[in-house]
């Protein structure tokens, strides 16, 4: 982008930049219109009915004698005047309305092709692992021109994540988790804020966004430190070392098969139910007692205090991977309810 | 002092005084209950936040807060219960003695209210001793022997923060019925003057009704 | 005077009342009707703290401006609470991302 | 309204009134005359926006270079933080209410005092409590929470005086409860005869509803700070997602009373325009009718809409779809009383004294901070702005361009009658014009900036936001002189100003019926109202002009 000296508007890199400037402008121009309007009026009134002599007005000691008829319950052109300032506005914001919240929903659903990239917060850093394996810290790169979904946790307080060049921002919280996406459309540097109030170094809680050509972003992946494990691959080995395989990974009784069962309805103890979204499956093992699988035993310990912020996203993406590779089709046809019959 | 420069406090032949600012007694009489009414809806979205603390996590963690229901003794607060609205009686029937002008029949019957709030307190102060020995008090020493630590502690938090706060109401309840014994023996109260009581009564009764709502809220849901 | 006098009689009657709708809601909540439990429990609070209102606290003989102090201040609990709730209750319903 | 006051005795010198009524210092300590209350609450409140303001000239000149070199980051924190909670919670909020609403509550309606006049006075002592205990907290270290509390931040992460602080705001809570009921009590059971609620000021409509507001919001602030204090002392997890709590819950309880509480600091500001207005233009307000319902409305509505501060906060996307429908309704009150207030100029005889150049800056910069709230209840922008000096642009459009422009217009336009003397006319249009200026000036830019981006609570920023900043802290330097003005030359008036009359304005109104200042019980006699308000005879405009 060339330097402008003076700028109204950040850059536009992503596919929702333009759409949200649209509506900002509009905007602009509304309030530009009503404020000129009702400035314009002011002065032109102020002006044209300032007093004058000729007003027959109270004098220093106020006697005031023979009010004039208050426009006490309006009628008339008046009453005509009242709706109409009453009705347009309505209107208008109505139509705000749906142009943002069209533009809100845009933004809260993230395509179902995205790739996935996770951040941990935490005062005061931004931790960035990618399915790969990836990890950076207070730099995402991106590809050019492929949805991006976040998916997004706190290891403390909350923060905020916050790409002002893509029009996005979430706030990031502790013990859940909450997702933004974004296509970015731009090859470049952007910067990265943390938006929310987190202490002392929240205004150092910052970094950048590299979008890069699709080949050198996979340059990139294959220069990056990983470790030489994908995330799933670690998840994989922690699931081993801390001992869910024993009863999670054969068809063992003890617990419930984990394969094909991201995504997909749970029937729990007590009738109610649940899908199991990345928030159940980290509820799960953070706090398995919370929410009971029907026909299990509570006898799952909890992993609270135990796996990292990290370790649990590595999980979790082991757990969505065995969906992938078994196809799910087999655990969502049986269906979590018929599992308690055998 | 500003009340110097003014016209003596009209003095109403048997009644109290009538303050400067107000024309006559009965509006002196409307603005105060007024007041006290106006008062009580404070008091509504006051405990109105604890209810829905508790609404919120109820939904979210049922069995949990089941289970940390059951824990607590339904004899203690259904007797409580009793205890209160047996207070509440002896309030209404204290407005109706010092409306009749029974003096003696207001200072016994005010003391009988104050006596069942202390039961009240005293019964409360027993389940909180349990609680206590039993390490059910949020904080460093909390421990349940069951599933799901985590939200039976915040069951224990909103039960000690909503029982807490009631308690706190009736201890400043307990205050104001000592006063009104002490101005009612001084035979203050009578059929022309009796606001002071009713106002504290409509007090003592909205402290009932908390607790009417507590009760079941806190005692009886996951007794089953 | 403008305050009505409650005979006494009244007042024993719905302490009577309130009494025994105590041991009502004691002994139903040791039935399991499952979410009804819950609609029980409160209905007999809300009436309960009804008749409160109305006989003890003297609503019944109060003016129209009383009244509406109290429905405004259950009114105003009501937003506090639908509100809040809303945003719990439709949490889940942006689809499992990835989906 | 014909009363007996229209002229002042020439004993003037002699006149017994409520400042001369009594002295010493125990006069002013013990007193429960309302009017004397309202300037125990004017001096408390002046010095609360000293310390506010000295905290907004530390923000400005920290802000001054893009690298952090005034101050390190921790004390920045605080003093954003400080600069909120002593602007919001000890000056803004009891501002208008407490000083001018209780000054002229009684006075409006024709009434000797207020219904529990040692109620009032408790209200102040409460409020100097919390307020020793405020800067107390800030002494002793301070909190930089910002004003929002927010919680896990608050409960387990600070390690400032959030507990001192947070217990300072909720005994001023109790304040201001207090003074809203007595207020309610007031204007329904003490009306002079013939006073109808549709004859009532519109100050006394804004007043009414400002209080129903404070009832029913601030109670829900009381117990979500206690539940704080409580969290913070003992980790019962309510608020903590590690314990299973959620933080969220907390920001619905913070803001169901602090969206409401943006209200309480714009209803009474309006409800002196509609005064200003109608007086500088001899008429009655336009759609009378209107202007007092959308008070009403204002605060009903205002009760539905706080979601709108938690668009991205992991809340609900439908919950913010809600919370953003709603407060595009409430936008629709403000606008109605803006476009009556404009047509009320409308062949009116429009005279600029100082507090009408005070209202047309109120409507013209609230105008702009409230289409700016469009803005921002945009939920598909607001995910973009949120959290960005576009918000603070925003709320110091309505609160410091509208709030307290409102409240130097309602100060100028009774000071005659609160002190007897008049203030200096020519001084006072200068100082005007120097806010107007310097207030444009400061946050003009920020709307800019917060568009490119910059977060707010930021110590240190990118060196590109820099030009945008120098302007906002050029504008706050003469901002700070146009406040500073004020401050002189109204003290200097109360000993050297000219000696007003009971009505130097000519308005309607009650409270120029009396002796400026008025006696302690206000009326020897009780008014009796005949008329709606703003009663002002015809205006005789020459209809065709001869140009000549
Ligand atoms: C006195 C204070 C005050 C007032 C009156 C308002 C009024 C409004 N506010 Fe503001 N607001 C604040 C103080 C105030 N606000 C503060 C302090 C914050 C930040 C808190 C924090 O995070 O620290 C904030 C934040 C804030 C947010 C959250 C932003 C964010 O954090 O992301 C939102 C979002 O919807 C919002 C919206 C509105 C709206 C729609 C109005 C409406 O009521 C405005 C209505 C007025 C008009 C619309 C103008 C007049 C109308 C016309 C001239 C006619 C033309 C009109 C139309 C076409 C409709 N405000
Ligand atoms: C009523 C409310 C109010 C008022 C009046 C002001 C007034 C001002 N505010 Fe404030 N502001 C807030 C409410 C208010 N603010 C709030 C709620 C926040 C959010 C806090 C948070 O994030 O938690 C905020 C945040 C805030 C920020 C953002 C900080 C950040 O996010 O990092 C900035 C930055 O410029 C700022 C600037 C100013 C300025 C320049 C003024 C000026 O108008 C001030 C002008 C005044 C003076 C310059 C002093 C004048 C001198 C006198 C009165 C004489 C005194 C006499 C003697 C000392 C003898 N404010
Ligand atoms: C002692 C046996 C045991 C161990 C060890 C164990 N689990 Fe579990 N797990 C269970 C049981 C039993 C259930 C079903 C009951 C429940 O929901 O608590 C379950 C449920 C789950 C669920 C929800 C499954 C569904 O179908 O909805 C997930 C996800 C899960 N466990 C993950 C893990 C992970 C990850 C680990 C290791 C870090 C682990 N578990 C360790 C026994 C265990
Ligand atoms: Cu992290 Cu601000
Ligand atoms: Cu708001």
């Amino acid at each position: 982008m060339p330097e402008r000296l003076f700028r109204f508007i950040p850059d536009q890199a992503s596919t929702l930049a333009p759409a949200v400037d649209n509506l900002y402008f509009f905007l602009v121009a509304l309030s530009a219109f009503f404020s000129i309007l009702i400035a314009g009026l002011l002065i032109y009134f102020a002006v044209k009915f300032r007093r004058r002599p000729e007003h027959a007005i109270a004098d220093e000691h106020g006697v005031v004698r023979g009010g004039q008829d208050p426009e006490h319950g309006a009628h008339g052109p008046a009453l005509a005047l009242e709706i109409a300032w009453t009705v347009i506005p309505l209107v208008i914001v109505l139509g705000i309305f749906f142009w943002s919240n069209r533009l809100f929903f845009l933004i809260s659903r993230p395509p179902a092709d995205a790739m996935e990239v996770f951040v941990v917060g935490k005062q005061w850093m931004w931790k960035v692992q990618h399915p790969e394996g990836q990890r950076e810290i207070n730099q995402l790169h991106v590809p050019v021109g492929r949805p991006v979904r976040l998916t997004m946790s706190s290891e403390d307080v909350i923060h905020s994540f916050f790409m002002p060049a893509f029009r996005v921002k979430m706030d990031v919280l502790p013990g859940r988790y909450t997702t933004a996406w974004f296509q970015a459309t731009r090859p470049g540097t952007y910067p990265l804020y943390c938006a929310e109030y987190c202490g002392t170094l929240h205004s150092g809680m910052i970094g950048q966004i590299v979008v890069m050509h699709p080949d050198a972003y996979q340059a990139w992946l294959e220069g990056a430190p990983s470790g030489g494990q994908t995330l799933a691959s670690a998840g994989e080995g922690l699931f081993k070392s801390f001992g869910c395989a024993a009863c999670h990974l054969t068809d063992s009784p003890r617990g419930p098969r984990l394969a094909g069962a991201y995504g997909k309805p749970v029937s729990l103890e007590g009738g109610a139910s649940a899908v199991a979204d990345e928030g159940y499956l980290r509820e799960s093992i953070l706090n398995p007692q919370a929410k009971i699988v029907a026909g299990y035993p509570p006898i799952m310990p909890t992993f609270q205090g135990q796996v990292t912020e990290e370790q649990l996203i590595q999980l979790i993406a082991y757990v969505k991977s065995l969906g992938a590779e078994e196809g799910g089709a087999a655990r969502s046809a049986q269906g979590a309810s018929e599992l308690r019959k055998d | 002092m500003a009340e110097a420069g003014h016209a003596a406090p009209l003095a109403d032949e048997k009644h109290g005084l009538v303050s400067h600012q107000f024309e006559d007694v009965e509006q002196q009489r409307s603005a105060a209950a007024l007041g006290m009414w106006a008062f009580l809806v404070t008091e509504v979205l006051f405990f109105g936040g604890l209810f829905l603390a508790y609404t919120v996590y109820r939904r979210l963690y049922p069995e949990a807060f089941a289970a940390g229901s059951h824990h607590l003794d339904v004899t203690l607060g259904s007797v409580n219960t009793l205890v209160l609205i047996g207070s509440s009686l002896t309030m209404a029937l204290s407005v109706h003695a010092a409306q009749t002008g029974d003096n003696k029949a207001l200072v016994r019957l005010l003391l009988a209210t104050m006596l069942l709030g202390a039961v009240f307190l005293g019964i409360k102060v027993v389940e909180y001793a349990e609680k206590f020995r039993d390490h059910l008090v949020p904080g460093v020493h909390f421990h349940w022997h069951g599933p799901d630590e985590g939200h039976v502690r915040l069951f224990y938090g909103l039960y000690f923060m909503m029982t807490g706060m009631h308690a706190v109401h009736m201890i400043i309840g307990e205050g104001l019925l000592g006063w009104l014994v002490i101005q009612g023996r001084r035979g203050r109260f009578g059929p022309h003057y009796n606001t002071p009581v009713d106002l504290i009564g409509l007090y003592w009764h909205f402290v009932d009704i908390v607790w009417i709502f507590l009760f079941p809220l806190l005692y009886l849901l996951g007794r089953h | 005077m403008a305050a009505h006098v409650t005979p006494p009689s009244t007042y024993y009657k719905i302490f009577a009342t309130l009494v025994a709708l105590t041991i009502v809601t004691v002994i139903v909540a040791f039935f399991d009707l499952g979410r009804l439990n819950t609609v029980v429990a409160l209905g007999i609070a809300v009436f309960k703290a009804s008749l409160v209102l109305l006989y003890f606290m003297h609503l019944r003989h109060s003016e129209r401006l009383t009244a509406l102090v109290i429905g405004a201040s259950f009114f105003w609990l009501a937003i506090l609470m639908v509100h809040t709730l809303m945003d719990y209750v439709s949490r889940q319903w942006i689809p499992v991302p990835g989906k | 309204m014909a009363t007996q006051y229209a002229v002042q005795p020439p004993d003037e010198e002699r006149r017994v009134h409520y400042l001369n009524a009594d002295y010493g210092i125990r006069s002013w300590l013990l007193t429960v005359d309302h009017k004397r209350i309202a300037l125990l609450y004017l001096g408390t409140v002046t010095v609360m926006f000293a310390v506010g303001g000295l905290f907004a000239v530390l923000i400005r000149l920290e802000l001054l270079t893009p690298t952090g070199d005034l101050m390190d980051s921790d004390t920045y924190n605080k003093v954003f933080t400080m600069h909120g909670i002593v602007m919001v919670f000890f000056f803004l909020i009891p501002a208008i209410p407490a000083v001018l609403g209780n000054f002229l509550v009684p006075l409006m309606i024709g009434a000797r005092d207020l219904a529990f006049p040692r109620l009032n006075l408790f209200s102040w002592y409460l409020f100097v409590f919390a307020c020793l205990f405020g800067v107390g907290a800030i002494a002793s270290g301070g909190v930089d929470t910002g004003w929002t509390f927010y919680t896990p931040y608050s409960t387990s992460s600070s390690n400032t005086h959030v507990i001192t602080a947070t217990f300072a705001a909720f005994v001023v809570g109790f304040s201001s409860i207090l003074t809203g009921l007595n207020f309610i009590v007031t204007i329904h059971r003490m009306r002079a005869p013939g006073l109808t609620w549709f004859r009532m000021p519109l100050f006394l409509w804004a007043i009414y509803a400002t209080s129903l507001i404070i009832m029913l919001a601030t109670p829900v602030l009381a117990i979500t700070l206690l539940l704080l204090i409580v969290e913070r002392a003992f980790h019962f997890g309510i608020f903590d997602a590690q314990l299973g709590g959620d933080p969220v819950l907390f920001q619905h309880l913070f803001w169901f009373y602090s969206h409401p509480a943006v209200y309480i600091m714009i209803l009474p500001s309006m409800g002196v325009i509609s005064e200003l207005v109608a007086t500088f233009t001899r008429k009655p307000i336009f759609g009378y009718t209107f202007v007092a319902y959308s008070s009403i409305g204002i605060a009903v509505l205002g009760f539905l809409v706080w979601g709108h501060h938690m668009f991205v906060s992991g809340q609900s996307v439908y919950a913010g779809m809600v919370f953003s429908l709603l407060s595009y309704l409430v936008a629709i009150p403000s606008a109605i009383k803006v476009f009556n207030w404009t047509a009320t100029l409308y062949q009116g005889s429009v005279s600029f004294q100082t507090p009408m150049l005070y209202a047309f800056g109120f409507i013209g910069l609230f105008t702009i901070g409230g289409l700016t709230g469009l803005f921002l209840a945009a939920t598909g922008l607001d995910v973009h702005v949120h959290d960005t000096y576009f918000v603070v642009a925003h709320f110091h459009y309505i609160m410091v361009g509208g709030t307290i422009m409102g409240y130097l217009g309602g100060l100028h336009y009774w000071w005659p009658k609160i002190t007897g003397r008049l203030y200096p006319e020519g001084l006072a249009k200068i100082a005007a014009f120097i806010v107007f200026l310097g207030f444009n000036l400061t946050f003009f830019p920020q709307f800019v900036v917060g568009y490119l981006g910059m977060p707010r609570r930021y110590h240190m920023y990118p060196p590109e936001f820099q030009v945008l900043n120098v302007m906002s802290t050029a504008g706050a330097s003469i901002l700070g002189v146009g406040y500073l003005l004020p401050f002189v030359y109204l003290i200097w008036s109360m000993r050297y100003g000219r000696r007003a009359t009971a009505n130097p304005w000519g308005a309607t109104g009650l409270e120029w019926q009396t002796p400026s200042p008025p006696p302690t019980h206000n009326f020897d006699v009780t008014p009796v109202v005949t008329e709606p308000a703003y009663s002002y005879p015809p205006i005789q405009h020459v209809r065709e002009r001869v140009v000549g």
